[in-house]
């Protein structure tokens, strides 16, 4: 082997199919009955209203800290949506219109954010993770519930979500590199959405892609218009038959961008210009996709606009069950719950002399 | 019975829970065709075959990751890191996710998974392969951290260690990995988690270990009793956490003197835990402080000076002297 | 003197010891433009350039290793982990280099570096950012771990951090990083690693605390003044690892009674070691079994009940009143 | 961007001059003096030679584990060569060979594997970091020594050695990504000698090659035959050149083979064949050597038997010092120095605790 250029058996390609106006290339237009497209299009509409609404709870001091969604419906949607029940979906922080398609209640999102504990619990029913905060973490649970679903030979499959920044962390990098060895079923969708909170893309990593990353562990990569549903769907249900067909793991590059601030603490007026947010308006997923579905005759201005009453009644249900949940004093004893299967003795100890200082100052005293 | 080492108790820990329940997986670096650096699992990929004693990449979090993901997928994972000096990689895995997911999902979860990995001094090792760090792990709530003895009490507590719907932590002393046999029975044998034992019955001096450092314990009480007249009480920690504090408790209520003995360095070595709850619950009892023969706060020297480093009976016996005569 | 939070007197200390020190190297995840998510780099990056407050990608490994090298070869980096709760990524890069690379070297390295990290509940924050897990760092033999509690001293200590020749770790509460202000000197202050302080004299009871917890307290300690007629002697430990144990120890022997406080949990917290110190160092002076008042053996819960979780005043008068009576 | 191939600015090589029999591709041989390839042979031999001196005083108990480098010493030779001293070196555990060229006594080396922390300090006059064994955290210790570098604008470099398992790790991927942002001059060697222990090559990463890795960072990569010398020596010449002239990182995958067991505690016979061992001692790196050298006409058998003579010499001089080192009663008690530079007092008290106790029972009695 004298000085040759080495060739990779993977590939990594970019995928669009509805464009910044929402025009179709037709020949890639995937095959999604209308009622899909129709919930999926909802299913953005509650994404966007209701991270408003977060929003707004938050600014009110009724709930605490998160992590806006807005702008990303399309890239997390578009790629929970050809999965099954089945399946299993292990989130990071920024995917709640994803986890609510799989069937989390919107009170459980404000109990969560809210500060309750008892906002964790996914529905039983369901198989997703909780969120995972540590950055990219999650990506090796996801790892792990696929090689068991392949030990059991089902033919399910897991999805991890991370973010661009994620890419960065040795986790996404061993979750990737075991992902290829075990050719286990499961699939990262990486949300590129440009920003770290306040670290830009380019300084994240200096490869051109995030998508490329995938060459590491000759395992397929895709780089997808994040912001364009059709594109998201096609490349991850693409993705999504591979692995359940037993041929591996699948990185796919959702090319989008955070519309709001990182978190409700964060100011990203400290590091970024209103000119590129702005730049990015006119890619909305949303508008897109309703562009699509006006031109394909199965939406209109009317039908969009029964919807958005619709959503906002439903939303403002789930506040009002939430808020009531929280106002009833929730136990405060409840903090030792789920620590172990069964409270060691020592703990037991402290849980008691909780209990009595409890009794000593009243609940109110001590939980405020 | 057959006499067997601690090597061989854990392998047939690991053979008959495989054996009964296809969920139990083993995985880690060269714990396949090589049976991991110290044999413990030996001859298991060839009964099993390689879906059941999985050799992974070189990567902790990796293993520990994925051990995660398995076992909330309804799997029972006992993964090996390879020295406990490489499980530091690993520690985020351990402390922001196996200790809480089922806390994390108020009960939807649970991590059913054992993280065994040998640690401490006395073979000779290269740096990194003989630290003691019980504490890291023993000060993360939602997490289990046992450390045997021998052969025998090694073989229970890893199939309760198993079966327990908790993540634990395995620590197994390499300087016992080999150095003594135990009748060890065939059948199933399991121990409870979370529970001390009396090792020897005394009145004048509770002596609490646990782990590689039981066998040097266990050696300065038989001294003290034939030189000194001294009748200890030795108590056998063997989970580390939750911490079983009432034996050692009630036994200083009797003796009124205790001392504690490991190769952890001293500040904040488990022994700091034990003279706490001691002073907490048997302090009208004390007679004299608990003395804490420890390893130093310093790196465990390279193998030429470990044996200065490392507790051992002469220092012990300094030790229990000191606490008798004050 | 300008009144000033404990965020802008960490902002100080490392304007001016950049100022000072072309060595002092900034890095960290939004450390430049951002100004560190709670604003102790504000500005730096605009004074210094990108150079010497540096932006890095998202991950503390790569942190802290990268702050390793930039050690040894002279540079005096002190790096930001943005919440301690994932400082455990980074954790195999501080336990098997940074405290142990002056020994592997026989004195040829040093690693003069800090990793700054936010710790502790009380500001309503998500999971992962509320936990004191102070003990793992003071644990390993090598390593520093300073704990300021307000203002002033948080200015004096991190100066002396990014002057110190060994690595520290400088673990800032953000429950005070805005909860007062306090006077801080334009001109250098310093003040030693590993020494502890007395912040009120009193000759009943010794209460040894640290960081946010300084606050409930002093506050406890008032109420105790005023209410009970207790006069309490209060000790500011300021330094974790390596532990000063004369100032309470001495405060121990007049008083004979003491009480512990901090967030970690109790089981292996720093309270242990300061409850073993005093038993091997003052036990002929205790009166009474010394308290301690900590988080609980739990992960500290969501926000709505982490003030449950949090020691308070109530709760220290509780167990001082308990130690005095017993 | 409708469906297309991502192409990307990094490309990934291989490189080999001299085959497997020794012979030459003139057009890439590289420019390399006649004396400084003479001394690269004499370090060949000699880091050999040790080795198997190493391994016959680990067999008779006289010192304790170590990992032998037979088989790796063009791959790491000729990869340090092209460094100045002022460069820095952070070896992993197996480059023996390496580190005697940059100056460390077989003595420290004896020293070290005896058990001795004196064994372990660097020469003071050189820069070269101490072996670090927990596997690929060295990487991360090279990127920060080569920003240090870039800040203080020296023309200096900074090389890490790991091996094939080491790609594994979080550790190298979170030190390439800093490299690629940082473009910080840093050169990664990565000794792939086919095993991690028991692991083959193939199962550590689906990846066809290890340089590839180098796509995911958008930094070069090449994969060299590492038991050609002057393949190392010409790739690793180029990198240093490109680091130095700011041009930022590169990743060398030298492929050689562990012709020994993993360290003396391993028993290869339980996971790889003869045949396979067999096979690569036709591809011994000082043989081809050899053979070029004997072409040129600057090596003959004759001087090739003074060399070894010689060296031999050498070793037998060394182990004498370092056994008479270790037979000096070295003071126990200086476990206690290095800890800090100034030790803490509550360290101080357990080391005149210990002081007393060794006064006791006399500094052998406790000391073996
Ligand atoms: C391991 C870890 N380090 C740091 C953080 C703090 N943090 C939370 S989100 C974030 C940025 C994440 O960026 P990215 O991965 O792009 O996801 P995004 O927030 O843009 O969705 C950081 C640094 C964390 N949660 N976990
Ligand atoms: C982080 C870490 N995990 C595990 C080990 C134990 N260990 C030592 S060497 C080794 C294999 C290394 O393989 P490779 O990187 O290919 O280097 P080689 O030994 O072949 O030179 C292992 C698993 C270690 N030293 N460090
Ligand atoms: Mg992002
Ligand atoms: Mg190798």
């Amino acid at each position: 082997m004298p000085r040759k250029k080495i060739t990779i058996p993977s590939k990594v390609e970019s995928l669009s199919i509805l464009n910044e106006k929402g025009q179709l290339d037709k020949t890639l237009e995937p095959d999604i009955p209308e009622e899909l497209l129709l919930k999926l299009h909802r299913a953005m509409v509650l994404g966007r209203r209701f991270d408003e609404r977060l929003l707004s709870l938050q600014r009110q001091g009724r709930i605490g800290t998160f992590a806006p969604i807005t702008g990303q419906e399309a890239s997390q949607l578009g790629a929970v949506a050809p999965l099954r029940d089945t399946d299993w979906m292990a989130p990071s922080f920024r995917e709640m219109a994803a986890e609510l398609w799989r069937g989390k209640a919107m009170e459980s999102v404000i109990l969560a954010y809210g500060g309750y504990n008892e906002g964790w619990p996914d529905e039983k029913e369901h198989n997703d993770l909780p969120v995972a905060i540590p950055v990219a973490s999650q990506v090796l649970h996801a790892l792990g519930i696929a090689w068991a679903m392949k030990y059991r030979q089902k033919d399910d499959v897991a999805m991890a979500f991370l973010g661009d920044g994620g890419t960065s962390e040795g986790d996404f990098h061993e979750g990737l590199n075991f992902a290829g060895v075990y050719q286990a079923p499961v699939i990262i969708i990486c949300q590129n959405n440009q920003w770290a909170i306040s670290v830009p893309r380019s300084k994240q990593t200096r490869s051109k892609t995030l998508a490329q990353k995938a060459l590491a562990y000759d395992i397929p990569g895709i780089q997808v218009d994040g912001n364009d549903i059709l594109a998201v769907y096609a490349a991850s249900k693409e993705a999504i038959d591979r692995a359940r067909a037993g041929e591996g793991a699948t990185l796919i590059e959702n090319v989008t961008y955070r519309m709001m601030m990182h978190t409700t603490a964060d100011d990203p007026k400290r590091y970024r210009t209103d000119k590129e947010v702005n730049a990015w308006k006119k890619r909305d997923p949303i508008i897109r996709f309703q562009k699509y579905l006006i031109d394909k005759g199965i939406l209109s201005d009317k039908k969009i606009n029964t919807l958005e009453e619709d959503v906002k009644a439903e939303i403002q249900g789930a506040v009002d069950n939430a808020e009531a949940m929280m106002k009833k004093t929730i136990e405060p004893m409840d903090m030792f719950n789920h620590a172990y299967e069964e409270l060691p003795p020592y703990t037991e100890q402290q849980r008691k002399e909780f209990e009595e200082e409890l009794a000593e100052i009243g609940k109110e005293g001590n939980h405020a | 019975m057959p006499k067997v080492t601690m090597v061989q108790a854990l392998n047939m820990a690991l053979r008959q829970e495989m054996e009964k329940d296809d969920r139990v997986i083993i995985l880690g670096e060269d714990v396949g065709l090589d049976g991991g650096v110290f044999r413990v699992t030996d001859g298991l990929v060839q009964e099993f075959g390689e879906d059941r004693s999985v050799d992974t990449p070189l990567a902790e979090s990796g293993i520990v990751g994925m051990s995660i993901g398995m076992a909330l997928y309804g799997l029972r994972p006992v993964c090996e890191i390879q020295f406990s000096g490489f499980s530091y990689h690993n520690f985020h895995q351990i402390e922001n996710h196996a200790a809480r997911l089922r806390w994390r999902s108020q009960g939807r979860f649970q991590v059913p998974m054992v993280l065994r990995t040998p640690y401490g001094g006395g073979v000779r090792a290269l740096e990194h392969h003989s630290e003691s760090r019980e504490t890291f792990w023993s000060h993360i709530p939602g997490l289990k951290m046992v450390i045997p003895s021998g052969p025998r009490n090694a073989r229970a507590l890893l199939v309760s260690a198993i079966r327990d719907p908790d993540p634990v932590i395995f620590y197994e002393g390499k300087a016992i990995y080999r150095a003594f046999r135990e009748e060890v029975p065939e059948e199933e044998e399991t121990m409870p988690i979370g529970q001390s034992q009396r090792v020897k019955e005394g009145k004048d001096l509770t002596m609490i270990s646990y782990g590689a450092m039981m066998r040097p314990t266990l050696q300065a009480a038989e001294t003290l009793q034939e030189k000194d007249g001294i009748e200890t009480d030795v108590i056998d920690l063997l989970t580390i956490s939750p911490m079983d504090d009432t034996l050692f408790v009630e036994s200083v209520q009797k003796t009124g003197r205790a001392l504690v003995v490991h190769e952890a360095p001293r500040t904040l070595g488990p022994g700091a835990e034990i003279v706490s709850r001691l002073v907490e619950k048997a302090f009208y009892y004390l007679e004299a402080p608990v003395a804490r023969v420890t390893g130093f706060d310093i790196i465990i020297p390279l193998f030429s000076r470990e044996n200065a480093y490392l507790p051992n009976v002469h220092r012990i016996l300094r030790a229990a002297r000191k606490v008798m005569s004050s």
